[in-house]
C-alpha cells in the first residue's frame, strides 16, 4: 500500500492529477497503513489488536461470548451484539486507555457524518457561476444526458457479478456508477453511504479519471462527430441579469425540494453556497466558505479518503473492477452527452456544436477546456469555452440528482 | 439472485436516468420561466455573463490604503451585528 | 414554513436586513422544512419516520414498551425514559443505518454546546474598541439603563400568560426578553439554555429588528427628547492610552469572575477576544478571531438557528407574542436610555446629549449611527457617534450581564 | 400558578435591573480608578481613540512586497514558536 | 491561579513571551478558576458539583452505592465503576440538564483527542524549510545530542521520587522530560498522554523556557567553548534542489513507518505538512494550514491548555519540581550540542563552530538566532544563522522521536 | 519501588537516547543518500537554501490587480475540481 500511496503523490505532484485532493488522500493512505501505529482504527480495534489477554477476557465478559484468542472473533461478536453493547465494548477500550487513530477521529467526523463533502459542495457553489447556463437552459439536457455513463456503469458492475467475475452488490454498483458523475464530493458522499469500505479505490479512481479528462474524452468526441460538426460557431450568450443569477439557486431548491428530498443535503448546501455567492450582501461569508472552510475541509477530507485505502481492502480484484468500470463511466457518459449534442442541432433550430456535449460529465471546468481545445483544433476562431460551461455545471447538478435518485432507491 | 440483481441494477438505470431527465427537463422549464420572469418584470441593468468570481478576487486582494480601511470598517461594521 | 424562509432571504437581500445571518437562517429554515429530508431531525427521529415496523418493534422493546404501529408514542415513551435507554435508543438507530441529519450534527456542535454563540462573540469582542467608553465611562450607566427593555418584555410576556393569552413559562419569558438585548449571540445563547423551542423565532425576532433600529429608534428619540436637548454639543473625548484597552478586558474579567460567574462564559470570551486585539502582540489570532474564524462559526450557526424554523413550533401564536413583545423591548429598551440621558444631562455636570442613550441597547453600530444621524438633524455641526459609540458597547456588556442574571436565576 | 409566574417576573425583573445596574456602577469605579491608575504610574504616548481596527485592515491587506517580506517572515518566525 | 493567569498574561504581552500561546493559555487558567462557572468541568462534574439531592440520590442508584452527601464520594465511585455505568451516569446529567464546560469541550475536542497539537504540528512543518539540514545533514547529530536534556531530566524526575523529595510516576517523569524537548505541540502531545494532570504545568514551563533560550543559552555556551572556537568561520552551504526537499519528508515519513510507529502520528503530520509546503501544487492548502488552521488551532488549543491550570492541581510542590527540572532540562540539552559540536569539530574534517550545537535543543528558530548572536560577538563577519537551522529543525525531529520511543516504553 | 523507578528510569534513558541517536544516524544515511541519488539521477536548475516561504509570501499578499484577477480565476479552477 505504501508503494501505492507514493505512486498517488507522485501523479499529484509530478504530473499534476488533482493535486488538492490526491496529495492528502495518497499521504494519508501511506499513513493509514504503517503497521503498529493504528491511526486508522478505533479505539476498540486498537485496542483488540493490542490483544491483552485481560483486556480480551474482559471484551468477552462484556460481549457475553467465551473467552478467545483471537481478537478477530471478538469483532465479529461485537459486530453481531446489539447496541447497549457497542456502547459498553467501545466505552471499555477507552477505559483501557485506547484512543482511537488519529485518521479514524478524521474520518468520522468529516465522512461518516457526511458532512465534509457537503461542506466542500457549498465551497464549489461559492465559486460557480450559472451565468451560461441561465443564457441557454437547452444545455441542462447535456448535463442529463452525460449522466447516462453513470447507469451504463451500474448496469456493468451488476453484469459482472452476475457472471461472478466480480461481486459487488447493488449499491456498491450504485458507488461505483457515480464514478461516472466526474464530480469528487459527489462520488465521496454517495460512496460514504451505500459503499463505505469502496470509498477509497472510488474516490481514487473519480478523482484520476478527472486529471486524465484530456486523455479520455477527445478520442471518444472525434470518433463520434463529423469535422463540419465540430467546426459549428455558436451565437454568443445573451447578457444574463444579476437577479437570474440570485434566484436560480432558489428555483434549483425548490424543485429540488418538492422532487428529491434524497438529493437536498447535496443540493442545498451547494445553492446556498452559490447563492451566498451572488446575492453580494455576504461576501465576507463567500469568500470564507471558497477559501479557508473549503481549504481546511480539503485537508481532512483527503487524509480521511487515505485511511480507507488500507492493504485487505484495496488490494483486492474489485479495486481493479472499479478502475476498470470507472473509465467505461467517463467514456460512456462522454459519448452519450456528445450524442444528444448531435441529436440536439440535427433537430434544434439554434446551431450547437456536439463538442460541448462531452462537457456535460462535469469535471469543471476541465471538461469544458476540452471542449473547447477539441474545438479549436477544427476552427481555429471558434471559442467554445463559454458555450461548454453551461453543459459543464449541468453536469454537477445532474450527478447531484442520480446521487439522490441512488440513495433513495438502493440507500438505507 | 443473479438475475434478481441484474433486474434490480436494470430497475436502478431506468428509473435514475428516468428522473434525471425528468428532473432536468422541469429545471429547464422553470428556468426559462423565472428569466423571462425576471426580464419581464424586475429588468435591470444588464450585466455580461462572465466567469470569474469577483467577491473572491476583491476580497482575496484589496488593492490599496483606502480598500484596506473600507474594508476593516465594513468588518467592524457586520461584525459587530453578528 | 418555506414562503417564511424565502421572506427572510428577500429581507436579508433586497432589504438588506442583517443578511449575514438571516441568509444562512433563512436558507436553513427551508432546508429544515423539505419534506423527507429529515435534514434538521436525529437519527432516532428519521428512524422513527422511516416506520420501518421491525424497527419500530426492536425500539419498543429496547423501550420497554408495548409495540406502537404510531411512532410519536415510541417517541414519547423515549422521552421518558432513563439515561441507559436513550443510550441504547440512540446506538440502535445508528446501527439500523439511519443518521443524523445535516443541520441536527450543526445544531449540536454550534449550538446545543454553546459554543458557536460564545466563537462569535470573541470575534466581536476582536472587533470592539472601548476607547469611546473608557473615555467617558458614565455612559455605561446608559447602557445599563437600556437594559431595562429586556425585564419590561419579561414582565409583559408573564402577563399575558397570566390573562391567559400567551402560553410561557418563565424561562421563555425570559428568554424573549433578552431580545431587547438587541445583541445576537447574546440572544441565541441564552434561548439555547432557556427555550431551546423558541430559539428560532427568538433569534429571527432579534435580527430583524436589529435590521429595524434605524425605524424603530427616532421617532421614540425625538418624542423624549426637546430640540434644546438633541442640539447639545458633547465635549471632544479625551484620548485613551493603548495600556488603558488592554487592561480594561481584564477588569471586566475580574468583575465577572468575582460577581456573576453564569456570565463568565459569554463576557469571558468577548473579554479574551477584546485582550487579543488591544495586546497587539497576537494579532495573527486576532486577525483569525475576526475573519475566517467568525465567517466559519456564522455560516453553521445561522444554518443551525434556521433548522429550528419547523412548521409545529414556528406557526404557532406564541411567534406573534414573540414578535410583538420583541419590538416592544426595543422600545422601551430606547425610551429608558434616552430619559436616563436626559436625567444625566440634567443632574451631572458635563453636557450630554439624550441622544445617546438610545445607542444603550447595543445593536453594534447601528444604534449609534441613528443617534448621530438624529442628532445632526437637529445641529448639522454636531457629530455624536464617537459619543454614542460609549453607550453602544455598554449595551453589549449590560445585556451580557442581564443574560448571566437571568440564566443564574430561571437556569438549569 | 397565574400570579405565581407573574410574581416570578417581577423579582427576575427588579433582581436583574438591580444586578444590572449595581454591575455597571461598580464597573464605572473599577474604570475610573484603573484609568487614573494607568494613566498615573504608568503614562504613554497617547493615541487618539479612534474607531478602526489597525491590526485587522494591516492584517486583512499587505499593501506591498516589504509588507509582504516581513509577514511571511513573522508568520515562519511565530509559527516555529507554536 | 487568578494572580498566575494575570502572571502569564503579564509575561506574554510585556515581557514578549511566546504571547501566541500564553496569551490564551494565561487567560484559558483564569476563566478555569472562575468559582461557580464550572466552565472547565465535565457535565457530571458540575452535576454534582450542584449537588442537587435528588440528583445526588439518582447518581447514587445508578453507580449502585450508598446515597452519600459528599458528592466526591460518588466521583470517586464513578471513576471505579465499569463502563455502561460511566455512560449512564454521564447521559443522567446531561438528562438533568447539566452541561460540560465550554473549556471541558474545547480540551475535550482539542487535546484529550490528540488532534490539536498534531495539526499545530502540521502547520508548523508547513513553515519549516529543510533546506540547511540537507545542504549539511551531519548535523541532524545535534539535533539527537540535545535530546539529552530530556533523558536527563528523567532520570532527575525519578531521582528525586526515589529520595521522597517529590512524588512522580515513571510515566509524569517521562511528561516532565519531554519539556528538555523544547517543542510545544510534542510536550503537550505528550503530557496529554502520559500525564494529563501535569499538562497545564508542563505546557508553561515549555514555552516559558522557550521563551528564555536566549537568557539560559549563552552563558552554557560560553562556558563550554573557546574564543576560537566561537570565531570558526563554517563553509556556505551548498544550493538544495526542489526535488531533494519534496523528497525528504518522505524519507523520514518512511523511516519513521518502519522503525518507530509511536512517532508517526507526530512526524507523519509534520512530514505532511512540509510536503504540502514544498511539492508547490497545493499551495491553498499549505497557505491554510500555516494560517487560518494553525491560528484557530492554537487559540483553542491555548484555552484547552489554560482549563488545566486549577488550582488543586496546579498550586503544589510537584508544579515547583517541574518548573525546576523543565530548566534542568534545558541546559543539559544546551550542554550536550555544544559538546557533541564540539567533537565533531574536533575530529571531522569541515570545521564546525559549536555554537551551532546548541541550537539543536530545537526552540526553533529563537536557539538559532542565539547561536546567531553569540558568534557574532566573537565574531563580527561569522554569521552562523543559516547553519544553525540545520540542527534547529534537526531539533525538532529528535524530540518528536524521542517522544515516539517514551509513549512505546512508558505510555498506554 | 523506589529503586525500581530508578531502573525504570534509566532504562527508558538508555534505550530512548540510543533509539534517538540510532534513529538520526540513519536519518544521515538515507537522506545523504537520497540527496546524491537525486542530484545524480534527477538534477534540476538550483535553488539556493534559504529561509522564507514563497507560497505564504505570495499567498498573503497578492500585490495587484493581475495577481487578483490570476488567484480568482486559480481559485475557482481548482475549487471546481474539489
Ligand atoms: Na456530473
Ligand atoms: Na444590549
Ligand atoms: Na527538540
Amino acid at each position: 500500500m505504501l508503494i501505492i500511496g507514493l505512486m498517488l503523490l507522485f501523479l499529484a505532484i509530478r504530473k499534476g492529477f488533482e493535486p488538492l485532493l490526491l496529495v492528502p488522500i495518497g499521504f494519508g493512505g501511506i499513513l493509514a497503513n504503517i503497521p503498529g501505529s493504528g491511526m486508522a482504527y478505533s479505539a476498540l480495534e486498537n485496542a483488540v489488536q493490542g490483544a491483552d489477554p485481560a483486556f480480551l477476557l474482559e471484551l468477552a465478559r462484556v460481549l457475553g461470548v467465551a473467552a478467545a484468542e483471537n481478537g478477530k472473533e471478538l469483532l465479529v461478536a461485537y459486530a453481531a451484539s446489539d447496541a447497549v453493547t457497542h456502547v459498553a465494548a467501545q466505552q471499555l477500550a477507552l477505559d483501557a486507555g485506547f484512543s482511537n487513530g488519529m485518521l479514524y477521529s478524521f474520518y468520522s467526523v468529516a465522512i461518516a457524518s457526511g458532512i465534509a463533502p457537503l461542506v466542500i459542495f457549498m465551497g464549489v457553489g461559492a465559486m460557480t457561476d450559472f451565468g451560461p447556463l441561465l443564457a441557454n437552459p437547452k444545455t441542462l439536457f447535456l448535463g442529463a444526458a452525460a449522466q447516462f455513463g453513470i447507469f451504463a456503469t451500474i448496469l456493468g458492475a451488476v453484469g459482472l457479478t452476475s457472471v461472478g467475475v466480480m461481486d459487488f452488490s447493488i449499491t456498491d454498483a450504485a458507488a461505483i456508477g457515480i464514478i461516472g458523475g466526474a464530480d469528487g464530493p459527489t462520488a465521496i458522499y454517495v460512496a460514504s453511504m451505500l459503499a463505505p469500505d469502496l470509498l477509497g479505490a472510488i474516490a481514487v479512481a473519480a478523482y484520476s479519471y478527472m486529471a486524465l479528462v484530456p486523455m479520455i474524452q477527445p478520442p471518444i468526441m472525434r470518433a463520434l462527430t463529423t469535422l463540419e460538426e465540430r467546426q459549428i460557431e455558436m451565437v454568443q450568450l445573451r447578457p444574463v441579469s444579476k437577479r437570474e443569477k440570485i434566484v436560480f439557486p432558489l428555483v434549483l431548491l425548490i424543485l429540488v425540494a418538492m422532487l428529491l428530498p434524497d438529493a437536498a443535503p447535496l443540493l442545498g448546501m451547494f445553492c446556498f453556497g452559490n447563492l451566498m455567492k451572488e446575492c453580494g450582501v455576504v461576501d465576507r461569508l463567500s469568500d470564507t466558505a471558497q477559501n479557508a472552510l473549503i481549504n481546511i475541509t480539503t485537508i481532512f477530507l483527503g487524509l480521511s479518503v487515505g485511511s480507507k485505502l488500507v492493504a485487505d481492502k484495496f488490494l483486492d480484484v474489485n479495486t481493479l473492477g472499479i478502475l476498470g468500470l470507472g473509465i467505461v463511466a467517463f467514456g460512456v457518459g462522454t459519448a452519450s452527452g456528445v450524442i444528444i449534442a448531435k441529436l440536439m442541432n440535427r433537430f434544434g433550430s439554434t446551431p450547437i456544436n456536439p463538442l460541448i456535449g462531452s462537457a456535460g460529465v462535469s469535471a469543471v471546468p476541465m471538461a469544458a477546456r476540452v471542449s473547447n481545445k477539441v474545438g479549436l483544433e477544427a476552427n481555429p476562431h471558434n471559442f467554445l469555452l463559454m458555450h461548454a460551461m453551461g453543459p459543464n455545471v449541468a453536469g454537477v447538478i445532474g450527478s447531484a440528482v442520480a446521487a439522490g435518485v441512488m440513495i433513495s432507491l438502493v440507500g438505507g | 439472485m443473479q438475475q434478481d440483481i441484474v433486474a434490480q441494477g436494470l430497475e436502478l438505470m431506468l428509473y435514475g436516468m428516468g428522473t434525471v431527465v425528468v428532473f432536468l427537463a422541469l429545471l429547464v422549464i422553470a428556468t426559462t420561466a423565472m428569466s423571462s420572469f425576471v426580464g419581464r418584470y424586475f429588468p435591470e441593468p444588464q450585466t455580461p455573463a462572465v466567469m470569474g468570481n469577483k467577491p473572491a478576487s476583491t476580497g482575496a486582494a484589496p488593492n490599496d490604503e483606502l480598500v484596506a480601511a473600507i474594508t476593516a470598517a465594513v468588518h467592524q461594521h457586520r461584525g459587530r451585528k453578528q
